[in-house]
């Protein structure tokens, strides 16, 4: 393989400009697959590639990884799956057989992971995801059992956003009429579905509900109608395009409810970016410890190694998930990977997100659900089980 | 004895244009009728009624006492009447015989397989180009194309058959090839009903003749006598030369 | 009153998202399937200069046009004419032009992504209410609709005013017959190609101030716009401003009036009804 | 049955085996491959069968195919898995009537872009019911591994090409190629025209379906973005297009050399997949117009003229 060999020649020129010493092992090679094009590419331009490229550039700048008393450095081989599972599969495959790949990372989002599960499987390698929120996670890791899902189920998110309302309400804060609306496409039904009756049962009363198609352009017939409902709530099970795109109408309407949530995306960077001082309040999906110093260290090598911030949610998920996995091979010191999975399930990990353990079904339990701006900060303000989380104040419009 | 083909007020609006206005006209079996008249007077319009290629406005038109009005061209062509069109057209993907099967396979007397290749090929000797079965239709010469789509009328036996200025454009040795040819199908007891300006053609070809004009029919009779009538002159040659 | 504006602000954006298609397309003859991606590179550049100067995309659509002109009218020249040059029938350059545009639309694509990389370019400009008979709107939306109105104003009275223009629609109605009046073709053809791709950067630089773009999302883009200009009728303006209102009102119709969930099916339905009572379009002429 | 046809049906049936055997090498990587260009061999040819005759260009692929993977994913849980790809079959088969009546009598680029928008408004309204339903995630947990799914896909395939080697011999195929040529000649030689167009329709909507139906598992989680991508609709229609639609085996050679060629960059420049593939593309359609099937003919045909010359 010609790439291969370019590759290999480039990794150990940089290699031995920090350490000459690494010369001698070979690399190991890391195979890492997600979109670099289509729909899903925004979101892993934000939350995925950048922490593989801090991981690396940290790992290989120590020297590499310690594998069996002999340190080797990191080499990658990226592909772009174009958001297309049939591509990813393809991927995951290629890296494995004809790139001899010692580690493959999980591929970004639900649906991505999902697909590469069974190769992952097959091939015995773990499959950390960080970008896959589901709630079939028992079934799912019956299945496969190298799998494992830092980011949580998706009822927990959308329970614990309808928990913190209802903490809201019983403190006196809000009332009890909730404005709940939802982009039609996989994720933001999951959580509708979850969410509508979790609000029903905690006695709120839906004002307004419905649902709009992913890639809506106008958005604002339906913050006129959640408008009109007069809510004091109001709850978006969103993705990225429409996360902004209501946040926006919600200003123009001059939506004034104490309590804002959207989902997914307001935890990016570029949403506090655009909004400004106009994001104070407002709630989203995620959330970190932000006075965390191994998070905000984190979060500054991130941003001088590859110019980008970390997103409030998956991205440090996704770094610890490179740390868990450079752990277990540097305490085992094999790059047998069930020896590595095995290590994975029995132990537990300190991170840049605090320290993660697996229960029996592959699932990290402790993990933050709902986070809120807060002085330009995107902080955590519900979880399952993590320390920090700040409590939640009120929206107080949208200057 | 009904007719083969009958229009009772047949007439065809475009917009608020006029072309085909209230024409009525019989053709007998074994008859050849020619439709004739100057240019834009609704001849071809007329063809195209009666092949179901535009739908009639308003009138009849029956084939053998049954009635076709409004139906589509398949189905009226599967009853039994073929055609040929104004600026020839062939299957520019076949070949000569593949062109003739298409009518042999889909016509009015259906025919599939090597049954209807035979026939195609014997159709085309009937038109005197069986030597040219395998030809790529782009090879052929001008009147070998229309001979080609003539014989693609054939090949499904219909009960009629019109040629639409079937005969435009030939030049004159071709044009005495040609009329021999009708001349032949017309021996041969098909009924014809052709739009035709060759006069010559006219005169040797048809039996009677219908006599439009501005999509009126103005005359109808035997070929002499129409053609003598001063009307129908005056429509042809205009006021001036009457 | 509140929905027929909104409605009309729609269908404003989605005549900026149309617009320069219909001249691609319509006089042309170029199904342009990377349309959405010029959208998107007009959407960029008024985004970067905007984080990176604070230049106000409204100003931005004064460097994008000419750039946007002269990099179309290349595409058309060095690409597209060898297609109508070979093309031996309509339908030969259609399908011609779909693989080419298609490859194109990759292309760029792939240069905004090493140039730029994936991220969602976002930015807020004037996102601020508005107040039209005692309804909010927003600020971006209703200055979008307005550079819309301008814009579909100017070209309509370009083409049947201008010189230029008419021949440019002659072109439209039947290039053999416009060749035979002595107007030169090939180079109406590329102007108004390279006009097209003109006008939809400028839409894209206008839409970027309330739409999230990425580098991936023009094909989005470009099906909105192929749907609006069959809609409306090939090559004539006033069908696609009348398709782009029809849609954007249809949409909040019955995003209000229905359910959300059902605007964009709401909007093929619309398109394919449309299409099925007038296979022409609203002002096309018959397809041949 | 002419001798001929029997020595192209043994030799049809030859390659079909010899393909058939490819995960015996158990290299995961090869059979992944091969189940790409199993799975577009299927799409393109089915397409073609309807689209090379008649040269409608339909972007509809990827509704069928969206319903197919619905269809699984609705089901799995409920009946086994084998009565679901007839039940795919029939889904798309009635989806592709209905669209077919409808539409069929729109010409050129508005047939075209009325199946893109057909593939759209079948994702919304998936999505919106599943929406109203209170769906949670579509799940396809099976057992069934990319050997299965192969040898699935190179069953179809088989079928695909004896339907289309059997339309070619019939009626069906002559009328189709007679209204591809000229649709008034057609009409007037007597073709149900709307009939025979939709029939085809029919085949190709229900394959596509089928192939749906058949991926779901692969794909395990079930999304409307990926199972109604427009990529797929372009893809499939950019292969047979290389390959050309003259003839049954046009598509396959042109998606087997895309797929390597494909399979090529992204292996290899994974951060310029797209600019290449791009650029790759435009370069297929200037050196290459009219596919591989051209190209044949081209040389056939010179060869024959040099013969002749000779």
């Amino acid at each position: 393989m010609k790439r291969r060999t370019f590759f290999k020649a480039t990794t150990l020129l940089a290699a031995s400009l920090v350490a000459g010493a690494a010369m001698a092992a070979d690399p190991i090679i890391v195979g890492a697959v997600a979109p670099k094009t289509g729909p899903l590419a925004g979101g892993a331009a934000v939350t995925h590639w950048p922490n593989i490229a801090l991981w690396v550039k940290e790992v290989n700048e120590r020297g590499g990884l310690t594998v069996g008393g002999e340190q080797r450095m990191l080499e990658v081989i990226e592909y772009d799956d174009q958001t297309n599972p049939a591509e990813t599969i393809k991927a995951v495959q290629r890296l494995a057989t004809q790139d001899d790949a010692d580690i493959i990372l999980a591929p970004y989002s639900t649906g991505l992971n999902l697909a590469a599960a069974p190769i992952f499987d097959r091939l015995g390698f773990p499959q950390i995801t960080s970008s896959a929120a589901t709630d079939q996670i028992g079934e799912l890791s019956a299945q496969f059992n190298d799998m494992f899902f830092l980011l949580g189920r998706s009822s927990d998110l959308a329970e614990d956003a309808v928990e913190v309302l209802a903490e809201l309400r019983e403190a006196g804060e809000i009332g009890n009429r909730v404005a709940m609306v939802n982009v039609a496409d996989a994720f933001g039904i999951e959580l509708a579905a979850v969410g509508k009756p979790a609000l029903e049962a905690a006695g709120f009363e839906l004002v307004y509900e419905t649902s709009y198609p992913l890639g809506t352009p106008d958005l604002s017939p339906i913050m006129k109608a959640a408008k009109a409902a007069e809510p004091d709530a109001f709850v978006a099970w969103s993705y990225p395009p429409d996360t902004f795109g209501l946040t926006e109408q919600a200003m123009i309407e001059e939506l004034n409810v104490k309590a804002f949530y959207t989902a997914v995306a307001t935890a990016f960077p570029a949403y506090g970016g655009r909004f400004g001082a106009a994001a104070e309040g407002v709630m989203g999906i995620g959330g970190v410890n932000t006075a965390s110093p191994a998070f905000q260290d984190y979060a500054a090598r991130l941003e001088a190694a590859t110019g980008s911030k970390p997103d409030y949610w998956a991205s440090g998920m996704m770094y610890a998930s490179l740390q868990i996995l450079e752990e277990a091979i540097e305490t085992t010191g094999t790059l047998d990977m069930a020896e590595v999975t095995q290590f994975i399930k029995d132990n537990s990990f300190e991170t840049v997100m605090g320290t993660i353990d697996f229960d029996d079904e592959n699932n990290n339990t402790a993990y933050w659900t709902v986070g809120q701006w807060q002085g330009g900060e995107f902080k955590g303000i519900k979880e399952t089980g993590r320390e920090g989380a700040v409590a939640p104040i009120l929206k107080t419009g949208w200057e | 004895m009904t007719a083969v083909v009958k229009l009772s007020g047949a007439t065809k609006q475009f917009g608020g244009l006029v072309a085909v206005d209230n024409v009525s006209f019989e053709v007998q079996e074994h008859q050849v009728l020619g439709l004739i008249g100057p240019n834009g007077s609704g001849k071809s319009t007329t063809l195209n009624l009666i092949s179901g290629a535009l739908p009639v406005t308003d009138g009849d038109i029956a084939l053998r006492g049954r009635e076709i009005t409004g139906l589509p061209a398949r189905e009226i062509a599967r009853k039994g009447v073929a055609r040929t069109f104004q600026l020839v057209r062939l299957l520019p993907s076949m070949n000569v015989v593949e062109n003739v099967m298409a009518g042999a396979v889909f016509g009015h007397r259906r025919r599939w397989g090597a049954s209807a290749e035979r026939h195609a090929k014997h159709v085309l000797e009937t038109v005197g180009i069986a030597d040219k079965a395998r030809s790529h239709v782009s090879q052929l010469t001008y009147i070998d194309t229309k001979r080609v789509e003539l014989a693609r009328a054939l090949a499904g036996e219909p009960e009629v058959l019109l040629l639409d200025e079937w005969l435009a454009g030939l030049n004159p040795t071709e044009l005495t090839e040609g009329i021999d040819l009708i001349h032949r199908l017309r021996d041969e007891g098909r009924t014809i009903i052709l739009v035709e300006h060759v006069m010559d053609a006219i005169r040797s070809l048809c039996d009677a003749c219908v006599v439009m004009s501005s999509g009126k029919k103005i005359a109808e009779g035997s070929t002499e006598a129409v053609l003598s009538d001063p009307e129908v002159i005056r429509a042809y040659l205009g006021d001036d030369d009457a | 009153m509140d929905i027929l504006i909104t409605g009309l602000i729609l269908g404003g954006t989605y005549a900026l998202i149309a617009m320069g298609l219909n001249l691609q397309y319509g006089v042309s003859r170029i199904m342009n399937l990377a349309n959405g991606e010029m959208l998107v590179i007009g959407g960029f550049t008024a985004f970067a200069l905007y984080t990176a100067g604070q230049v106000s995309p409204l100003l931005t659509i004064f460097i994008v046009a000419p750039v946007a002109y002269v990099l179309n009218w290349l595409v058309y020249r060095i690409m597209l004419r060898p297609l109508v040059k070979r093309a031996k029938s309509r339908g030969m350059l259609e399908q011609d032009a779909i693989l080419t545009t298609f490859g194109l639309s990759f292309v760029m694509v792939g240069l905004m992504l090493w140039a730029f990389g994936g991220d969602y370019f976002s930015y807020s400009y004037l996102a601020r209410p508005v107040v039209i008979f005692g309804d909010n709107f927003g600020l971006n939306r209703v200055v979008a609709f307005g550079c819309a109105a301008l814009l579909c104003a100017g070209l309509y009275l370009w083409l049947n005013v201008s010189r230029a223009g008419m021949a440019i629609r002659a072109v439209a109605v039947s290039p053999e017959n416009a060749r035979l009046v002595g107007i030169d073709v090939p180079k109406l053809s590329a102007r108004a190609f390279a006009l097209g791709g003109a006008v939809t950067a400028v839409g894209g630089a206008v839409i970027s101030t309330f739409l999230t773009l990425d580098a991936s999302t023009g094909v989005m883009f470009t099906m909105k716009a192929l749907i609006i200009v069959i809609m409306g009728g090939v090559g004539d303006v006033r069908g696609t401003i009348l398709a782009a209102l029809v849609l954007g009102l249809g949409e909040t119709l019955v995003a209000t009036f229905i359910d959300p969930g059902l605007t964009l099916a709401a909007a093929y339905a619309l398109f394919i009804a449309i299409l099925l009572f007038r296979p022409q379009g609203f002002f096309g002429r018959k397809p041949t | 049955m002419k001798r001929g046809d029997l020595s192209n049906l043994a030799w049809g049936a030859a390659l079909l085996v010899l393909a058939a055997l490819l995960p015996l090498t158990g290299d995961g990587y090869l059979i992944s491959l091969g189940v790409t260009i199993a799975m577009y061999t299927v799409l393109a040819t089915s397409w073609a069968l309807f689209s090379g005759p008649t040269h409608y260009i339909s972007l509809a692929t990827a509704a069928f195919f969206g319903v197919g993977t619905y269809v699984t994913g609705a089901g799995i849980d409920h009946l086994p898995y084998w009565t679901l790809l007839p039940i795919a079959a029939v889904v798309g088969g009635v989806l592709a009537a209905l669209v077919g009546l409808a539409t069929l009598r729109l010409s050129g680029v508005y047939f075209v872009i009325f199946t893109l928008g057909l593939a759209e408004m079948t994702r919304q309204v998936v999505t919106w019911y599943q929406n109203k339903t209170g769906h949670k995630g579509t799940y396809v947990l099976t057992d069934l591994t990319d050997n299965d799914i192969y040898w699935q896909l190179v069953a179809l395939a088989g079928l695909v090409f004896l339907i289309g080697w059997a339309v070619g011999r019939s009626r069906l195929g002559f009328a189709l190629r007679i209204i591809g040529d000229d649709e008034d000649v057609a009409r007037h030689v007597g073709i149900n025209t709307a009939l025979s167009k939709v029939a085809l329709f029919i085949v190709s909507g229900a394959v596509a379906a089928v192939v749906g139906a058949i991926i779901a598992p692969r794909y395990v989680y079930i999304e409307p973005s990926t199972a109604f991508t427009p990529m797929l609709s372009f893809q499939v229609v950019i292969m047979a297009l290389l390959g050309g639609t003259g003839r049954l085996w046009g598509p396959l050679v042109g998606v087997i050399p895309f797929t390597l060629l494909w399979e090529a960059i992204s292996s290899s420049f994974p951060n310029q997949t797209t600019l290449l593939l791009g650029l790759s593309f435009l370069a297929i359609v200037y050196l290459l117009p009219g596919g591989f099937v051209g190209l044949w003919d081209r040389v056939k045909h010179r060869s024959a003229r040099r013969r002749a010359l000779a």
